[in-house]
Parts: C-alpha cells; sequence; structure tokens
C-alpha cells in the first residue's frame, strides 16, 4: 500500500465522517455547516481524481455558493425547528438503511467491476480539438460537441429564476429580491466588501480566459463574479436590482441567448445548428462564454438572493 | 521528494479533521462559523501541496478559487448569525 | 487499492447515506441537503468512470467531467429553487412540514397574498 | 470506429427538428426579456410555427424512410450528440403542439397579460413554452445526458406551474414534487453513468448495439428505470401527483396531467424498446405491468371516493398511467425480448388518447370550478344547465377515456387485447377491461351528479369565457376521433384492425364496460347516488345493501393505504424496492 | 491609475504575458479598476515606500512571532491561558483606517479585535499580562508613517 | 542547488506542518471561543504561510511563486477580516467569558 493509497483513504475517511455528520447531527444549522465544509473539501478528491475543471465548479458552486444558500435557509429556519414533526419509526428507519445499503452496494459492485480496457472518448476529444483551436477539453466538450447540453442547462438556470421569482407576493412583483441588508458603512464588512471584488473581478475573468486553454470556464468565473457581487450586496454598499428591470432581463438571457443566435447562424450559414466556422471557432465560443460568464454571475446571484420581497422604490 | 509532501499533505488534512470535529462539536454558532475558515487555510495547504505532487499546476487555481469562496462562506456565516442573534434578541447563549 | 476503489467505495457510501437521508429525515432542509450530497455521490461515479477511462495524455476521460458540470448547475438550481418555495412556504403557513394530514388542519387561508 | 450507419448522418429535413426545440426555447427568452407587452405577439407567433413543425415532421417523415437524424454541430456520435426521430416522436410532437395550442387558447383569459406585468402572466406564458421545449427535446433527442437535461428542463417548468397561486398547499405539494422528482432524476442519472462507463457513449443507437447483459448494465437499467417511474408517478411513487396536479390551475393541471407525465413515460418506452430491449426479460416486465394494474386499482378506487372533483381527476391519471405500463409484458417476443410491435402502438396510442381527453377533462373541470366557486362532487347538481358546455367537455372526453368507439382509448385497448391473446397473457386482459370499467366508473359519478336537477337554482360565480370552453371541447374531441386517423405511417398497425371498430361486438363489449362501471360507481362511492335514486330503489338498496357495506369498507382500506403510500418515507423506501426488484427480476432473466 | 497598475500585476502574475491575452486582460482591469473606484474612494494621503517596507517587515516578524507564541501556548501541557478583554485608544479616526489597522492587528500576537466601545478598539488577548498596549503603539506608529503620513 | 532546494521545501513544509499541528490542538484544548479563535487564525495562518514559502522552491518560476504568495495574500485579508467578525459575534453572544 503506497504511501499516495495512506492519502486518499484519510481523505475518503474525512469527507465521509463529514457526510456521516451531515446526516447524522440532529441540529439542522450544524448539518449545514458541515455540509459546507463537505463541499469544500469534496474539491480536493476531484483534483486527485485529475478533474480540476470539476474540482473548481464543486469548490464554487456545489460547496460555497450552495452552501451558503442551505445556510441562509437554515438561519432563517432555526427558530421553528423545535415544533418540527416526529422521526419515522425504528423499523422505518431501519428498512431504509438497509434498502440504501443494499443500493450502494449494488453501485459499489457495479462501479468497481471494470470492462476492460475501459471505454473512453478522450482521444475522440483530443483529435477533434483543432476545430475549435481550444485546448482545455473539458471546454471544447462543454461548448462545441455537447452544446446543446450547455444551451439548455442555461435555460434551466433561466427557469430556476422563473421558478423561484413566481414566489413573490403579487405586491412584491417587479421589485428587489431578498432582505435589505444593512451594515456599517465603516465597518470591517464594508472594508473587505470593498477591498477584496475587484481582486475578485480579474480573477473570475481570468477564471474564464484561462478556460479556453487551462481548467476553468464560464461557470467558475461566473461563481467567483457572483460571490463577489452577493458580498458586496451584504455588506449594504449596493442592492439588489428589481426583477422588473430591462437591463437585468436583458443581461440574464445574454448567455443562452447569444448561443442560440451562434448555432442558428451556423444552420443557415454553415454546416449544422451549433456548428462553428473554423476560422472563427474560438472568438466565437469565447465572446458566447464572456455573455455566460455574465448571466451565470447575475443569474447565481439572483437565485442566492430569492424571491422578490420589496417595491423597487426603496 | 514526494513521499515527503505526501505525508504533509497527509498530516495537514488528519489536522483538518480533527480541527472540524472540535470546530463543529461547537457548543457556540461563533465556533462553527470557524469552520470554513479553516478550511480556507488548511484546505488550501493540501491543495498547493496536491498540486505539486500531483503535478496539476491548475490546483493553484482552485485553491484560488477556494479561497474566495471560502470567505464568502464565511462572511455569509457571520452575517446569518449576526442577523440571527438580532431577531433572537433575548437568549443567543443557548445554543444547542 | 488505488484512487479509483478508494473513490468508487466512498461516492457509493455517499450515494448510501443520502438516500437514507433524503428518505428518514423530517425536515425538508435536511432532505434538501441530503439530496445534495446524494448528487455529489453520483457525480463522483462520473469522476471514477471518467479517471478509469484516463487516455491521450488526460488524466480523466473530459467528456464524464463536462457531464458533471453540467450536472452541477443542474443540481445547485434544483437547490435553490427547492430553498426558494421551502422559504415562501414557512414566510406564509408558518411551518415545514410536508405531511399532507398536518396540512389538512385549518390554516388561514393567505389567499389574498 | 464504425462507419456511419444511416443513424449517424444528418438526413434531409433534420434541420426541423433542431427548429422544434428551438423555437419554444427562443419564444422562452424572448418572452422573459421582453416582458409584459410582448407576450402576446410571442406567444401567438411561436405556438403556429411549433404547429407547422410539428406537421412538416409528420410529412417528411414517411418519405425519408421513416428516420429523421440531425447531427448538432455535425459532430457524428459518440462524441456529438444526435436528434433522432422516428414514428413514436412524430405522434408525440404532434400531440403535444395541439394540446399546447389547445391550453394556450384556453388560458388566454386566465393568465392574460396586463399593461403592467404581473406575476402569474409572466410565468404562466414562459413556462408553458419551456414545457414544449422540454417534451420536444425529450421527444427528439438521440442521447440520454442530453434527455437527463431535457427532464430537468420539464421539472423545473413543471414544478412553478403547481405552486403559481401561492397558497401553502400548493406550495407543500410543489416541493413534495420537486424532492421526489429530483430523486428521480439522480437515480436516472446514477445509471447514464455507469452505461457510460462501460460502453463508453451515451448515444441511444450506439448503445443499442453495444449494451448486453452484464451486472452494470443491469443495475444500471434498474436504477434509470425507477428513476424515470418516479418522474411519472407510477403507482406506489406517486406521492407528489394527486395534490400537485389538483393544486395547480386548471390550465396548468392540463399540462402537468396531460403532457408532463408523458416525458418521463416516453424515455422509459425509449429506453427499454430502443437502448436495452434484450435486457429486461419477462419478469421485469410482468412487474412493471403489476404496479401498472395496482395503479388502475388503487387510483380508481382512490378516485371514486373523492369528494373534489380536481382530486377525482387527478387520481384518474394515477389509474391512467398505471395503464399506460401494461404494454410493457405485452411487447414481449417467444425470446423474452422486447418488440416494438403492435403492443407499444396501442400503449402509444393510450398515452396519447390520454393526453388530449385528460387536459380537456381539466380544463372542463377548471371551468366548472370557476363557474360554481367549488368543485364538490357531491355540489355540481345542476351543473349540465347552468355550464353546458363545460360538461358536455367532460362527458365527451370521459367516453374518449373509457373506450368509447372511435377514440383513441377504443383503439389503444383492441391493440392490446389482441397482443394478450397472441402472447398468451390473459391476465392481462382481464386488467384492461376492468381499467376500462372503473374509468366508466367515475366518469358516470361525475355526470350523474351533474346531470341530476339541483335542489335550488344555481348561482354562477361566474361565467367562463366561450373561447375557453371551445378549445376545451375541440381537445375533447379530438380525443373522440383520434381512432379515425390515419397511423400506419408511425405507429406498426395491422390495417384491418380499424375496419372491425364499428360492430355489433363492439357495441356489446361497450356495453358491458358501462354498466360494470356504473356498478362499480354505486359500490364504491361513498357519497348519496343520483343513481341510485332513479334506478328502482327498493330492490336495490336492500339486495346489494351489506354488499355495498363491504366495498365501501374496501374502499376505505384503499384510501387509508394510498395514504400511507403518500407518505414520504413509505414513498421513499417503495422507491428504493422498486429499484431492487427490477435489478433482481432482470438478474433472475439473464 | 496605481489601482490598475495593481490589478494588471495581479492579471500577469495570474495569467502569464501573452500577446493573446490583452483584450481579456484590459476588460479585466477596467472592470476591476472601475468597480475599486466606485467602492472605494481614492485617498489622499501620501506614501512612503520606505515605511511601508518597514512596515511588511514588522508585521511578518510579529506575526511569525504571533505563530510561535500560539503554537507554545498551545502546547504547553499547563495550558497557559490568562484570556481577557483590554481596551485600546486609538488616535486613528473611524472607518477605512482604522479598520486597516484592525486587520493587521488581527493577525498579531495575542491579539484579535472584538468590536469598539466609546471610540476605543476592544481587544481580546490569550494572555493579559502581556504589553499588548504598546505592542499595538508601535505597530500604529509604524502603520501612519507607512499609509497615512499626512 | 536542487539539495538546496529540497532543504527548504522540507523545513518549509515541515514548519507549516507543525504550526497546522499547533493549530489544531489549539482549537481542542483552548476554553471558549475566543481563544480558539486566537489558534486559527494565528497559527494556522502562519503554516499556510510556511508551507508556500516551502514550496516556492519547487515551483516552475517567478509567477508560481507570487501566484502562491498572492493565494496567501488573500487568505491572510480574508482571515484577519472574518476573524474580526467572528470575534464580535462571540463577544456580542457572549460566549466569549
Amino acid at each position: 500500500m503506497s504511501i499516495a493509497t495512506v492519502f486518499e483513504i484519510a481523505l475518503a475517511v474525512v469527507v465521509l465522517g463529514l457526510a456521516i455528520w451531515t446526516i447524522a447531527v440532529p441540529d439542522t444549522y450544524s448539518a449545514t455547516v458541515g455540509f459546507i465544509a463537505y463541499g469544500l473539501l469534496v474539491a480536493l478528491i476531484w483534483v486527485r481524481l485529475d478533474a480540476v475543471d470539476v474540482a473548481l465548479t464543486e469548490a464554487a458552486i456545489g460547496g460555497g455558493l450552495g452552501g451558503v444558500v442551505l445556510l441562509g435557509a437554515a438561519a432563517r429556519l432555526r427558530g421553528t425547528e423545535a415544533m418540527t414533526m416526529e422521526r419515522p419509526s425504528l423499523i422505518v428507519r431501519l428498512s431504509a438503511a438497509a434498502l440504501s445499503a443494499s443500493i450502494a452496494a449494488a453501485l459499489a459492485v457495479a462501479i468497481l467491476l471494470p470492462p476492460n480496457p475501459a471505454p473512453t472518448l478522450a482521444p475522440d476529444v483530443v483529435s477533434n480539438a483543432g476545430a475549435t483551436g481550444m485546448a482545455n477539453p473539458v471546454t471544447n466538450v462543454l461548448m462545441a460537441f455537447r452544446a446543446m447540453d450547455t444551451m439548455l442547462e442555461k435555460v434551466v438556470l433561466l427557469l430556476a429564476i422563473v421558478g423561484v421569482w413566481s414566489l413573490a407576493s403579487d405586491q412584491a412583483w417587479g421589485g428587489r429580491p431578498g432582505p435589505r441588508h444593512q451594515a456599517d458603512p465603516n465597518g470591517v464588512l464594508a472594508f473587505l466588501a470593498r477591498l477584496l471584488p475587484p481582486a475578485g473581478i480579474v480573477v473570475g475573468i481570468y477564471i474564464l480566459w484561462t478556460g479556453a486553454d487551462h481548467p476553468g470556464g464560464a461557470f467558475q468565473g461566473g461563481a467567483v463574479l457572483a460571490s463577489m457581487w452577493l458580498l458586496v450586496i451584504m455588506a449594504g454598499l449596493v442592492d439588489t436590482p428589481p426583477v422588473r428591470s430591462r437591463w437585468l432581463r436583458l443581461v440574464l438571457v445574454a448567455g443562452p441567448g447569444l448561443f442560440l443566435v451562434v448555432g442558428l447562424g451556423g444552420l443557415c450559414f454553415g454546416s449544422a445548428f451549433l456548428a462553428y466556422p473554423a476560422a472563427f471557432a474560438k472568438p466565437l465560443i469565447l465572446s458566447i462564454e464572456a455573455a455566460m460568464l455574465l448571466t451565470i454571475a447575475t443569474t447565481l446571484g439572483l437565485l442566492l438572493a430569492g424571491a422578490p420581497e420589496r417595491s423597487a422604490e426603496r | 521528494m514526494t513521499e515527503f509532501l505526501t505525508t504533509a499533505v497527509g498530516l495537514i488534512l488528519a489536522m483538518l479533521g480533527l480541527g472540524l470535529v472540535s470546530i463543529l462539536r461547537g457548543p457556540a454558532d461563533a465556533d462553527r462559523m470557524m469552520a470554513a475558515q479553516l478550511i480556507g487555510t488548511a484546505g488550501i495547504a493540501v491543495l498547493l501541496l496536491l498540486g505539486t505532487v500531483t503535478g496539476v499546476p491548475a490546483a493553484v487555481d482552485v485553491a484560488l478559487i477556494l479561497a474566495l469562496l471560502a470567505t464568502f462562506a464565511s462572511i455569509a456565516f457571520v452575517k446569518k448569525g449576526l442577523s440571527r442573534l438580532e431577531t433572537d434578541g433575548a437568549g443567543p447563549g443557548e445554543d444547542r | 487499492m488505488s484512487a479509483v476503489t478508494v473513490f468508487g467505495l466512498y461516492a457509493a457510501a455517499a450515494v448510501g447515506l443520502g438516500l437514507y437521508g433524503l428518505i428518514t429525515t423530517p425536515q425538508p432542509l435536511r432532505k434538501i441537503i441530503a439530496f445534495n450530497l446524494l448528487g455529489s455521490g453520483v457525480f463522483l461515479l462520473f469522476g471514477i468512470v471518467g479517471r478509469r477511462g484516463a487516455a491521450a495524455g488526460f488524466g480523466n476521460d473530459p467528456v464524464p467531467q463536462a457531464l458533471v458540470i453540467t450536472g452541477v448547475v443542474v443540481a445547485f438550481s434544483a437547490t435553490a429553487l427547492a430553498i426558494a418555495l421551502l422559504l415562501r412556504l414557512f414566510q406564509i403557513a408558518g411551518s415545514t412540514t410536508l405531511n399532507s394530514r398536518a396540512a389538512a388542519s385549518p390554516r388561514s387561508d393567505p389567499s389574498g397574498n | 470506429m464504425l462507419p456511419p450507419a444511416p443513424a449517424l448522418v444528418t438526413t434531409a429535413g433534420g434541420f426541423l427538428l433542431v427548429l422544434s426545440i428551438v423555437a419554444p426555447v427562443a419564444g422562452v427568452l424572448l418572452e422573459f426579456a421582453l416582458g409584459e407587452r410582448y407576450v402576446r405577439p410571442v406567444v401567438s407567433t411561436v405556438i403556429p410555427v411549433g404547429l407547422a413543425i410539428a406537421a412538416a415532421v409528420l410529412v417528411l417523415l414517411p418519405r425519408s424512410d421513416g428516420h429523421l437524424v440531425y447531427l448538432l454541430g455535425a459532430w457524428p456520435p459518440p462524441l456529438g450528440v444526435a436528434l433522432r426521430a422516428d414514428g413514436l416522436s412524430a405522434v408525440m410532437l404532434a400531440t403535444t403542439a395541439v394540446v399546447i395550442c389547445a391550453v394556450a387558447i384556453f388560458a388566454a383569459t386566465d393568465f392574460r397579460p396586463q399593461s403592467v406585468e404581473a406575476r402569474t402572466p409572466f410565468a404562466f406564458w414562459i413556462l408553458l413554452l419551456a414545457i414544449w421545449g422540454a417534451l420536444n427535446t425529450i421527444f427528439v433527442a438521440g442521447d440520454l445526458f442530453t434527455l437527463y437535461v431535457a427532464l430537468e428542463l420539464l421539472t423545473f417548468a413543471a414544478v412553478p406551474l403547481v405552486s403559481l397561486d401561492g397558497r401553502a398547499e400548493t406550495l407543500r405539494a410543489a416541493l413534495r414534487y420537486l424532492l421526489f422528482a429530483l430523486l428521480g432524476s439522480v437515480f436516472y442519472l446514477m445509471g447514464t453513468a455507469l452505461l457510460y462507463g462501460l460502453y463508453g457513449t451515451l448515444d441511444i443507437v450506439l448503445l443499442s448495439h453495444r449494451v448486453s447483459a452484464e451486472p452494470g448494465a443491469l443495475i444500471a437499467a434498474a436504477l434509470m428505470t425507477s428513476g424515470l417511474l418516479a418522474k411519472t408517478a407510477l403507482f406506489p411513487l406517486h406521492l407528489w401527483l394527486p395534490p400537485a396536479h389538483a393544486g395547480a390551475p386548471a390550465a396548468a393541471s392540463a399540462i402537468l396531467s396531460g403532457l408532463v407525465v408523458k416525458g418521463s413515460f416516453f424515455i422509459v418506452v425509449r429506453l427499454w424498446f430502443y437502448v436495452l430491449p434484450a435486457l429486461p426479460g419477462f419478469t421485469a416486465a410482468q412487474f412493471l405491468a403489476t404496479l401498472g394494474a395496482g395503479a388502475i386499482l388503487v387510483g380508481s378506487i382512490v378516485a371514486l371516493r373523492q369528494e373534489r372533483l380536481k382530486l377525482l381527476v387527478a387520481y384518474s391519471t394515477l389509474a391512467q398511467i398505471g395503464y399506460l405500463f401494461l404494454l410493457f409484458p405485452l411487447a414481449l417476443d417467444a425470446s423474452g425480448r422486447l418488440e416494438t410491435g403492435q403492443a407499444l402502438a396501442g400503449g402509444l396510442i393510450q398515452a396519447i388518447s390520454h393526453a388530449t381527453a385528460k387536459a380537456a377533462m381539466f380544463m372542463a373541470v377548471g371551468s366548472i370550478y370557476a363557474g360554481l366557486g367549488h368543485d364538490r362532487i357531491t355540489g355540481i347538481s345542476g351543473a349540465a344547465r347552468a355550464l353546458p358546455l363545460s360538461v358536455m367537455t367532460f362527458a365527451l372526453a370521459g367516453f374518449a377515456l373509457m373506450g368509447i368507439q372511435p377514440g383513441g382509448a377504443s383503439l389503444a385497448k383492441e391493440l392490446l387485447l389482441q397482443e394478450t391473446a397472441r402472447t398468451g397473457q390473459w391476465w392481462w386482459a382481464g386488467v384492461l377491461q376492468v381499467g376500462g370499467m372503473f374509468t366508466a366508473a367515475y366518469v358516470v359519478l361525475v355526470l350523474a351528479h351533474a346531470l341530476s336537477p339541483p335542489d335550488r337554482p344555481v348561482a354562477l360565480a361566474a361565467r367562463p369565457p366561450r373561447g375557453s370552453g371551445l378549445a376545451a371541447l375541440a381537445l375533447a374531441l379530438c380525443s373522440l376521433f383520434l381512432g379515425l386517423l390515419p397511423w400506419e405511417p408511425y405507429l406498426p398497425i395491422p390495417y384491418a384492425l380499424e375496419s372491425k371498430l364499428f360492430g355489433v361486438e363492439a357495441l356489446v363489449k361497450l356495453l358491458v364496460t358501462v354498466l360494470g362501471g356504473v356498478a362499480l360507481a354505486i359500490l364504491l362511492s361513498p357519497w348519496p347516488h343520483p343513481l341510485a335514486g332513479t334506478v328502482a330503489r327498493r330492490d336495490l338498496k336492500t339486495v346489494p345493501g351489506p354488499f355495498r357495506r363491504a366495498c365501501l369498507g374496501f374502499g376505505s382500506l384503499v384510501e387509508r393505504g394510498d395514504h400511507v403510500l403518500r407518505q414520504w418515507p413509505a414513498a421513499g423506501i417503495c422507491m428504493l424496492a422498486v429499484a431492487l426488484l427490477l435489478a433482481a427480476s432482470m438478474f433472475g432473466a439473464n | 491609475m496605481s489601482r490598475a497598475a495593481w490589478f494588471l500585476c495581479l492579471w500577469l502574475v495570474l495569467a502569464d504575458a501573452a500577446l493573446d491575452d490583452i483584450p481579456a486582460a484590459a476588460v479585466a482591469v477596467a472592470t476591476a479598476t472601475a468597480t475599486s473606484l466606485r467602492l472605494l474612494e481614492p485617498g489622499t494621503s501620501r506614501r512612503s515606500l520606505r515605511a511601508i517596507f518597514q512596515l511588511a517587515f514588522l508585521f511578518l516578524y510579529h506575526s511569525i512571532v504571533a505563530g510561535v507564541d500560539v503554537a507554545r501556548r498551545a502546547i504547553d501541557p499547563r495550558l497557559p491561558l490568562r484570556p481577557g478583554f483590554v481596551t485600546y485608544p486609538t488616535r486613528l479616526p473611524g472607518g477605512q483606517r482604522r479598520n486597516v489597522f484592525t486587520t493587521l492587528t488581527s493577525l498579531l500576537p495575542g491579539t484579535v479585535p472584538t468590536g469598539e466601545e466609546n471610540g476605543q478598539i476592544v481587544y481580546h488577548c490569550l494572555d493579559v499580562g502581556q504589553p499588548v498596549v504598546a505592542e499595538l503603539a508601535a505597530e500604529e506608529g509604524a502603520l501612519v508613517r507607512a499609509l497615512y503620513n499626512d | 542547488m536542487s539539495v538546496a532546494r529540497d532543504i527548504i521545501t522540507v523545513a518549509g513544509v515541515s514548519a507549516g506542518v507543525f504550526f497546522f499541528f499547533a493549530g489544531t490542538v489549539g482549537l481542542l484544548r483552548f476554553p471558549d471561543t475566543l481563544t480558539r479563535l486566537h489558534a486559527l487564525s494565528k497559527a494556522d495562518n502562519l503554516g499556510l504561510g510556511f508551507v508556500v514559502l516551502g514550496l516556492l522552491p519547487q515551483t516552475g518560476g517567478l509567477r508560481d511563486g507570487l501566484k502562491l504568495i498572492s493565494i496567501w495574500m488573500f487568505v491572510l485579508l480574508a482571515g484577519a477580516t472574518v476573524s474580526q467578525l467572528i470575534a464580535r459575534t462571540a463577544r456580542q453572544s457572549g460566549s466569549g467569558e
């Protein structure tokens, strides 16, 4: 057993411990905190699996932003938790445990019985990378070979926004999402919120840009930008935009919209829908990604902010 | 060198795990708020070492994102914690 | 024993834990957390698959990686939507139970809302 | 690499498939960006365009050998993603377009865009087109992961529709729906991961060449199937369906009940018939159909015991979903392989018939609700006179559902019955007949109440707009004449069948169904019966009195069981158990 | 301008210098600078480069001492702690400058700023027996010389 | 040359590990929230600093080294700010005493 394996086992044990904590601890708030720690640490596993693109995504969206959404809800719901319903009976829990364990066992068997040799598309991806002029294979898959999935997934994000907004009360419709954050404009939080975001913007754009050839991309960069935006909002330095705002709407559809337009362009002038002419492939993809960066950052930020609660006037 | 660095990664990871145990145990919310900060330091150290060990230079970018996002999570902790203290008003002492 | 084995076992365990949590915890918020745990286990399955298919100078097959990135974003939007629903439910009903019996009890109906 | 098979090159007219997805998606984006004033022009452009695309696919398909293929970005699978349409896709595309069109007309007044943008119209019209886009993607996608994204798109569009009116009940229903649907998609995703790990592709055609009966593939098949069943709400995974479908606004219910559950059903069909036809085998198919039979029984009995009309219709959906799953064992050939034959055609026609009829029914019920201000079944007497159009729509849709000639349901039933005879599985013939009787039972029950004279004059709370009523009526008529349409270019149906449709034999069968339905309605519905009052009261009351009490007791037992199953832990455990049982039965078969 | 230079440096550190990168770099630097100017008005006071280095050196030295100090106390079996609060009357005006000061000092030996009372900063110390106030004053002096020499 | 580099790395990383160890011991042993915060914000930041220092000779060039240092600076800035905020919360809720 090599030293690397020992490390892997240690990592798996720490993460598994956090997972068990998250499920088993009685207090919801503690479980949420455990989950944030979990989400951030899972990124380590992804690095270990040599999937850095995913590690970036998991650290940013899975752990960071996702954790914060949960945390906000846990903080809001905390007072009510005492009066929550009874836990299911022992029989139910035992049978659920047994069945879950069998599913897990079946999965373990299925995943650990590898076909030999394991099939892979990696050589295909590499040999076709020339068509886009990008060196990051994951970006190539996302933006060229499986561009349809990526575009539809942007629409999913948009629908999530529609869904969240549709939960507003009728009076608050068109207003600003989330509560108004109050903070001392001279406080430490405001201090951080003035210093960090510009640097965060540079980092976010860098992550997008480097995504062409190295791990990175629009999602990860967008998540960084979103977190910086929310930091400024939480410090009370700016307010969330009212959802009626025309500009906001345009930004929110910019990513999928441009994607669709470029795709249709491929249908009309090129070889196929979502096909990029070889000469312009890289600039086209980068401009789509730039639009998506804006869209994703705004979308993620608004998803965290929640439904419109206040009228736009305040 | 690789063995040494891997051992170091393992040790820091173990420290991280132990630290998380102590932090998550509480008793106060302020303790739990430190979780993201602990990951912000120890987790990044692990990542940087791991990047060097496995020769994945982009691990540094992951560390960068982790630094920013862990900060963000910590701020959210404090912010929500504070807002809860304000709304609770009376007895913030009892946390369990 | 290799990374694939260790993390493969872990992924299966995470799926099991997530399923158990999703089924047994009564609080919806905990269900959502368990769903995220479950999701991360499933994404790790893709990671294992991709790691096994490592070839052509890559440590990991890029196709499953791309699928996971899409999946992570979808799971995040699902979480956000579920949380929004939960908070709104709490706001107008004062509780977050999913139980239909409890729902049958008379409650002031904020239909004018 | 394989040589480019016919399924791996773009065919002429393949771009229509792209357009069928792009048109609604573009509509969604435009509506979102432009807001308030432009909703109407956008919707009224997209819907005719979508109808035209569906029609064009129908026309082109037979001319291009029954297959349309489009390679997105010109990348051939396994690297790229292909869109493919066959006869199944084409008819489903057309059905969706028609139902969406009818619902849009129906909803034009309820969700009229106002000068100042309001919440519900904004959300409704976006979600309507989003559902359309998602369904079209499901029908034409040729890749399992694209199907996953489409499924999620469908869920994300359907959930907010449930809670559109913002009451606590509907929020709760939406949350249950979302959580259970997510559980379903996670199961689906697990299977996808395993399949990719085994075969290195997610393309449907390529997979179907490569799949073999090995443990990983069987587990994947079981996981994916059970995930999809959860999204389809097949009994006993139906905890979310009744409150969600009964709580949504009428137009939304029509879409949810008519179309949305068909999306995941369609993927089950794709998966079983086109990806891994040899894998499931006899036991698993029997198991699915058994769940279907359970759904028919429980759904119908509980439907008969509902007090509210919308809940009754929602439970009827539950029963009808069960009906759809009867096709699986009937499609088995001698070697235990699923064949794309007559049974599949029958099941699909049943799905289409249900889509149109149920959408019409929900719209009719919505109009009745709006007109009377309530939807208690015992209080709708006199509705037939006050709201003749709505009640007539309900009646026509109900007739279509229970299998009156020349409805789609009767054609479907005929096809399936022939398959039971061919494969010698006589027990499913019995289930089919009983299913028809149960359908007749709740339709008759509602009609009896609606037709009976009111105690006092009916005061209308609001008069439903005529356009809405006509849209619903048109849809119901559609369903009633489905049996006359030329299905052969798209679905494998022997031509001789349709000439047999009108005959004395058919009439007798119908009579049996209706009479059985009446008996069931009297025996199982706990409400005071206008039916029992009209026929010779004394004899009927004395003779089956104790029998009826026994039946009522049984009914309440079933209802209680249904209530237990609809609790979260029970449903979750059922979900895991279904997955494991499916896996076990597939392992047994191979 | 100097800020733009800083962000450009950050970009170069992150992304390396390459001709292709110019558009992205320009966008990043411009956006960051604009945001920064919006969030934080530029200061007017003169900075002395030498004093900044002094401050950095002092800071590094102090943080090492701090770490060693905490480590010593943690590992010492007797756990020599005398925790308590100390108030430090700062001469720095509230807001920006005081924030910089508290941020710096939170990294110094045995002190964590826990808020303000009556214009004074309340520090929590691991060992109230140490000359905390004197150290803080030295730090403040160095900070003023480095950044706010007006 | 490479020996010298490796010595720096070993020394730096060892020191880093030591400080992480001390920080964790502090987290486990210190009596209340605020003292634990000291352990976290001082020792761990320093531990990360030493790890970065130790890794500098292993990096490809000046740019990568600066990148590591800038990450450390981010962590320092964030850690310093966040620890103040946590300390404030802890003092307000009274668990510091």
